[in-house]
């Protein structure tokens, strides 16, 4: 069920980021039995964002497993759960500590269907909480999305909202195929909104228009979107004018929306925190070089961090890795001027 | 320890039905494995991989497990295993052929045995990738309180050296699952000796670091195994947690139609084994102990063989895949990385 | 040392990309104690290309290590000596079981200078055959470079030619940081070339300029860049001109060569094994369309494998998966009329 | 088994000297762990990360160590352990404050204690991923053949389910390396009791599987933790190949300053456990055997508090990391991505 108006007037509720996962995460594991949650420090300590706080005593700790520290096994096992007819919910406790799993998430819980011609399938979500501006150093702060978007029998979505987080945190549980599902950690409480009551989804693979403008599409997910509507909305003032795209999903994405947009604006600008060779932006430009070329009337823009290995702990490492609602800004008035 | 030789038939309760169930099992992987290898030679298949010196560890393991309940999470040396929860030859052929019908729809390479009505849990090649799987599908299986349900999960000694079959058995362990561990340590991992894959060469051994027991036996004596799988099942069908069996085997033929095992052994080596054989062996103690006569078993050659030839036969004539069919089945419905 | 035709006089000899890289690490280990090999049945096997066949006899057991069936640690362990001033040459015996050593070598190798600040290095080299075309089924053909590309900290090559085998080997084990050598293995009997003697090296980073032509640039790698000059040359006879360029390094890549060529052609196909999405040719398609837009006369490009999770084993569906010189010549010819 | 209490002073041959040293730095580690602590509460640094309960065994070890030529692999619990073989209480401060002298540029968290001069190899958060090059260390030593140097791998509990840390065992088993890998059993991984970690509680009776010796030892005793290490490196120096030793302790703090662990532990846990408090314990073991006076303790607390107080000091007042930094050191030179 997607999202309609009258659920959002219904009851809606206001919740941040975290809110809204644990309020998905709640329901689901009342309205079906099949639904288990598995990861390390889940139980007595609810996760350490406390996303799963009091679960394991209403649901038990056959529902909610605290893992030995073995994230292969972590995905692994919840892949042999979902060929089994369960829908494990796999949590990574940052998605730096995601590489050991990459065996079973890219070579196993992907290929599961494809490889048995359908006689088997992977029904399995991995949560899991990226990126930085949380002080989380060189291995708490990665953004992973890249590694994977490249994988066929993947699905990956890194929502930016709490409506959107419940959306496609529902359309990820109810999914018949492995879903990567990305927490963007330094919006978990920073960033709240309504979210709707009731059971819904939002279909993986739309993206979002949050804000129409003329002159320039700008592309952008997670905490950056937040930072980019920060800055087209700085930027109305100035009298340049700013879309806004929130792609939401990043596998598959919205061609239709992104060239919608372009051939609109004739410009492009792709916003992400992670680094830029290879990046997802990588992608979005290729697609639209391919299928908009002729509308375009500026190169195509990336605006991302700087391929270095991570950003650094100290806060002025940090602070150059990171972009800003200024950065984007100042990136957004230079193309647009162009 | 090397593997036994045994002396007299003790046939542990056996009836002479599921004693030539277990002999007719033996041929028909010997006379697959056989045809495989003449397939590559007469070039009409690319690839084969046989599991002979493995025939009596697998019979005996498939006739304690249940069909329509257990769950099987073999590995590709698992022919004999498959064979006797349920597979046919034609599937095999099929899969061998690379045809249409194949369960895999000719996407594996021959040797991924799967079959979701059979309880055979798809594998990819990834060594050891399966072992957490097959842990998964135990944990189902005690979350819904299914009394009288295990899973057999197998894999080859060098295959222990995996950080995943760690994490899994460890994970077993601690939930007390419903699976048994089987390793069939035929000694080699393609050129790499047991020696190279572990300090101590007892693999049963590992089992007390996690809390479980563990076993050796002799595989190449199917009642034997029969024996010690259907025991391990049993305590995991009835609550009592997971067990690491060790089946001492040995591979005969190289390790693929890819390898040469005459660079990293020798041929006395291998002929030393065989005076083992396990099908020979067999074959005599059913004969010695009155269970078939010199007829009984020449008969069932000759049936075996016929099985397969029918089966060759059928799978040949089967379509290949389509080009179409590289499409299907990434997602459920027709899903594009660009919407 | 660079190539120098001196060289390639003096006593080049023919070979082809096995016989290249067995050659290459036989000079190293001679030239060289620090060099070690350690992998699956690399000793009295000598791989399963026999890439290393009797090594093991001239170099020892100390030097030709047969590793237990455990690629994490294969990669970890090397990564420990590199730290400690050996130069490690591990190898993974088909790309696609690098994945369980996907966190030893992105979180680990990839980092070890980076996170010690330059204290630490880690000049590891890790080959690994790759690729399809030989009825490698589902697990053991996977082209495994754009899963690895986006890392900093890391450096990649795939080279076609046997001398260029030689040359980024040679580079690769020189270099102070991790090298992904990538071999694509239907080229390792099929592709025979001159191969200078002696030590020499190519720089990574550097593509080949193997064709020039004047409408329409192609960008290559590995097996296919074999077919991308087969069906060059054949087009010569239509009138139709095609230059064509062979990357040979991943990460780096040679911004120079590639906008040189576009610039003059005013067109860019992308041709590469691997399949599209995030594939290695959509960061080459953004660096075009954020540095050279406005040379383009036509879209940019991008021939790959189709996005599913594998070729299959039936001839039918590995045939439908990989291109051809026929389908590259025919993409070629549209592009060039567009 | 739980924590012995040590009730008279066993010296094991150590000299009233070294005895004084273990209690030096069990006493600093207990300083500059508070330190961390208080900045944290004044705001001054978002993370700290503590080793109470370690001190004991940390010290004991460190002593075990020579200092330049043996190679520690730490981990980020491994305080005692680091400034026993030689980092200063400056560079743990440089690290906390994540200040521009620090090992690591800032770029790790604290507790991810690095030197090469000293032979503290560099390692990343991600648990277990150093074990397998404590283990390629291990085998450059070897290699080399330096007799009469060894690895000390130390990791927590939680930590050997990770499957590089069996790969890592297993490997350096087969090949007799000279590693010594300690397990710091603090019966806690933040939240996950041992209990889930393992089914059964002794994680020294592993290494029979591995076939390497392996030994438990109370980690709240500093000279019974020295002897056994002291024990394992010499075998390891001597060519006798590795060791899986497991010191029992606990972690009285939380798992770190991101942690209560009030959410799933008692209060009354971890007082109880606090009854054996190894620094108290030891102080009195030192006092009534006579190895130092109430004043020569009440002495050495200020020294280290001075010493604490001067290193918060200089690392605060140093720089910052420039935003330039950020670049450097990606590859050796610089490199972009495109050329
Ligand atoms: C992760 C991974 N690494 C390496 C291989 C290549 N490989 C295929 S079979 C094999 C040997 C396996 O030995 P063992 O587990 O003893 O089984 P056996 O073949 O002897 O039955 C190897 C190394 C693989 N398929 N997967
Ligand atoms: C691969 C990986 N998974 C998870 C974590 C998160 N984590 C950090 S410390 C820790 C607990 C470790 O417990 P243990 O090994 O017993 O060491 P202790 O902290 O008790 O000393 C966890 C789960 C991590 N850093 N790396
Ligand atoms: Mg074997
Ligand atoms: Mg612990």
């Amino acid at each position: 069920m997607a999202v309609t108006t009258s659920d959002m007037t219904a009851s809606a509720q206001t919740m941040n980021n975290v809110e809204a996962v644990r309020a998905t995460l709640y329901d689901a594991l009342r309205s079906d039995d099949r639904v288990i949650i598995l990861g390390e420090d889940v139980g007595a300590r609810g996760n350490v964002f406390l996303i799963t706080k009091d679960f394991i005593d209403e649901f038990g700790e056959r529902r909610i497993i605290d893992t030995p520290i073995a994230e292969a096994s972590i995905v692994g096992i919840a892949v042999g759960m979902a060929m089994e007819g369960l829908r494990p919910i796999a949590e990574i406790q940052f998605a730096d500590f995601i590489y050991p799993a990459f065996n079973q998430i890219v070579g196993e819980a992907a290929k599961t269907r494809y490889r048995s011609n359908g006689e088997y399938t992977c029904p399995l979500v991995i949560r899991t909480p990226y990126g930085g501006g949380v002080r989380g150093a060189l291995s708490h702060s990665v953004s992973v999305e890249a590694l994977f978007y490249h994988v066929p029998g993947l699905k990956i979505v890194a929502p930016a909202f709490p409506a959107d987080v419940k959306g496609l945190l529902n359309a990820s549980i109810d999914d018949p195929d492995p879903v990567l599902f990305l927490e963007h950690k330094k919006t978990y409480r920073l960033i709240k909104g309504e979210v709707p009551a009731g059971h819904y989804t939002i279909p993986i693979g739309k993206a979002n228009l949050l804000k129409e403008g003329t002159q320039l599409s700008v592309v952008s997910y997670g905490l950056y979107v937040h930072w980019a509507l920060e800055a087209a909305n700085a930027l109305d003032a100035e009298g340049i004018s700013v879309e806004v795209i929130d792609l939401r999903s990043i596998r598959p994405m919205d061609r239709g929306t992104i060239l919608q947009s372009v051939e609109k604006t004739r410009k492009l600008l792709i916003v992400h925190e992670d680094n830029k060779f290879g990046g997802v932006g990588a992608e979005i430009s290729a697609m639209v070089a391919e299928e908009a070329l002729f509308h375009l009337d500026a190169p195509i823009r990336r605006l991302c961090a700087p391929d270095v290995p991570a950003m650094g702990y100290a806060e002025t490492l940090e602070h150059e890795y990171m972009s800003s609602p200024a950065k984007i800004a100042a990136a957004m008035r230079e193309l647009a001027t162009f | 320890m090397s593997v036994k030789t045994t002396t007299a038939l003790d046939r542990r309760g056996l009836s002479d039905d599921q004693l030539r169930r277990l002999f007719a099992n033996m041929l028909l992987q010997r006379q697959l494995d056989n045809r495989g290898f003449q397939l590559n030679r007469q070039g009409k298949v690319p690839f084969a991989l046989g599991s002979e010196g493995h025939e009596a560890l697998q019979a005996g393991a498939a006739l304690a497990f249940e069909r329509g309940k257990d769950v099987l999470a073999p590995y590709y040396r698992d022919l004999g295993l498959c064979l006797g929860v349920g597979l046919t030859p034609y599937e095999i052929m099929l899969s061998i052929f690379a045809r249409a019908g194949d369960h895999n729809g000719g996407r594996q390479f021959p040797n991924h045995y799967s079959s979701k009505s059979l309880g055979i849990l798809s594998f990819s090649s990834i060594l050891a990738a399966h072992i957490p799987h097959a842990v998964g599908a135990a944990y189902v299986i005690a979350y819904r309180g299914e009394v009288g349900r295990a899973v057999l999960c197998t894999c080859g000694d060098g295959t222990t050296s995996e950080g995943e079959w760690h994490e899994s058995v460890n994970f077993a362990s601690i939930h007390r699952l419903p699976v048994v561990f089987l390793v069939e340590n035929n000694l080699w991992a393609i050129s790499t000796p047991l020696s190279k894959q572990m300090a101590q060469p007892e693999i049963w051994k590992r089992a007390a670091g996690y809390g479980m027991p563990g076993k050796r036996f002799n595989g190449f004596d199917p009642i034997e195994t029969y024996a010690c799988v259907k025991e391990a099942l049993d305590r995991a069908r009835s609550g009592g947690g997971p067990t690491l069996l060790e089946g001492m085997c040995y591979r005969f033929l190289a390790h693929s139609t890819d390898d040469n095992d005459m660079t990293y052994r020798t041929k006395e080596e291998v002929v030393e084994r065989r005076k083992n054989d396990p099908v020979q062996r067999f074959e005599a103690l059913l004969i010695e102990g009155g269970v078939m006569t010199r007829d009984d078993a020449t008969a069932m050659k000759q049936e075996v063989l016929a099985q397969t030839n029918d089966a060759t036969d059928r799978a040949e004539a089967m379509p290949f895949p389509q080009a179409h069919d590289l499409y299907a089945n990434v997602y459920e419905g027709a899903w594009e990385p660009w919407q």
